[in-house]
């Protein structure tokens, strides 16, 4: 499955990039699973994926808890609990 | 009901008269607007004075969100008009960061949808707050507990 | 802080712009515009068309109320700053009454006393509407029960 | 003693004046006393000053109660409930 990931504030900064495409591996089915791969991606990956539940998740623009099926996501976006207003 | 992303600054005056010009059913109009403060919030203007305040966000996404919350506001309250600005990009002390004005008959709907949307937009709308002090350090503005606290009393 | 009585409009963004101008230490700025509508409470355009609304007030005693209302809601929150404009004389549907705005570090403060502020000047300023209708009707406005249930929140 | 008698909105109209200068009897002490004197001073006033209790009382610019002592005034208004805002 090809994919657009999106990052935001300090997680874009962290991980040097603000998007990248990627083809996620099929047996992940949740936004839980999809946080688990991005934690073993690389030492920084870690670092910023298991900030104990601080990177909140959006799947296709719209907020996603863990639970949330990500099977025909199209974008799925990364980013630190929001501070506008 | 209109919602607008910009980095342009925006006149409050013009924004009511737009809303509410040529109308004769509207009894109250309440409008919120937050600004760029010269310290961080807790730290003091003589130890730790503000510079810039950068506001990112997630274009599209900001948009779908903001609809959001302006559709919950009309689901609760009987509005006659309503309307979010949010700026982006750089800003300094004292500038314009949002505006929300609501408009109704009577001012108890217009005074509680502009506070539900400005707690709404506070903990669900995807804006993320860089601050740059004058002495060269910065970094990303924390969520507040405070603000999760406010969004709990509208369930 | 400052209140005001007068015949003529307000400028909102005027007034908002003066208040903030050149400071870096308000973080939320909540106004709340009332306005004449264009039929009574309860009844229907249609029915009861409002041609004007005439405003007569308590000179001296006006002034002294506002200046205890606000003095009364600077105890309670700490506000950078206020002001209260209430028109008095002859009004058209969709014209301005009454500007509250307030200033405050936090949009709590700065909500709450906005609130506070109309809740006594509905109840304690001494100022009475009166309509008249496009048929040729028309009389005093009723104090609102709902006002004063408004008003007790606060005690 | 002289004071000053202030009249505003339907209680204005009503007797047909806005203000006038009297000298109240000695007797009266209270705002209640007051309105007891004004209700018997016509029949209009009868009609509005016996109300039941919607005619409201400010003495010296101040909101009064039927108990506030009179006995210094200067200048005592009556008045409907508010209606401003």
């Amino acid at each position: 499955m090809t994919v657009r990931l999106l990052y935001f504030a300090w997680v874009r900064e962290k991980l040097g990039q603000a998007e990248e495409t990627v083809s996620l591996p099929a047996e992940l089915t949740t936004v839980a699973d999809v946080l688990g791969w991005q934690a073993q991606r690389s030492e920084i990956h870690r670092n910023v994926f298991t900030s104990a539940g601080i990177v909140r998740v959006a799947v296709d623009q719209t907020h996603a808890q863990p639970s949330v099926n990500i099977k025909h996501a199209r974008e799925i976006a990364f980013f630190p609990p929001v501070t506008g207003g | 009901m209109a919602i607008r992303v910009q980095t342009e600054d925006f006149d409050i005056g013009r924004e009511i008269a737009a809303l509410t010009a040529g109308r004769i059913d509207i009894g109250a109009v309440v409008t919120f607007t937050g600004l760029v403060r010269g310290a961080s919030p807790g730290k003091s203007l003589a130890t730790h004075s503000l510079a810039t305040m950068t506001l990112e966000h997630y274009p599209g996404m900001t948009e779908a969100e903001l609809e959001r919350v302006e559709a919950a506001a009309l689901e609760r309250w009987p509005l006659q008009a309503s309307l979010i600005v949010h700026r982006v990009g750089t800003l300094a002390p004292g500038d314009n960061i949002v505006l929300v004005v609501t408009a109704s008959l009577h001012r108890q709907a217009a005074f509680e949808a502009a506070e539900f949307l400005m707690d709404y937009l506070k903990t669900q709308a995807p804006f993320w707050k860089k601050e740059a002090a004058t002495d060269g350090t910065g970094d990303w503005v924390d969520a507040r507990a405070s603000d999760d606290q406010a969004i709990a009393r509208w369930r």
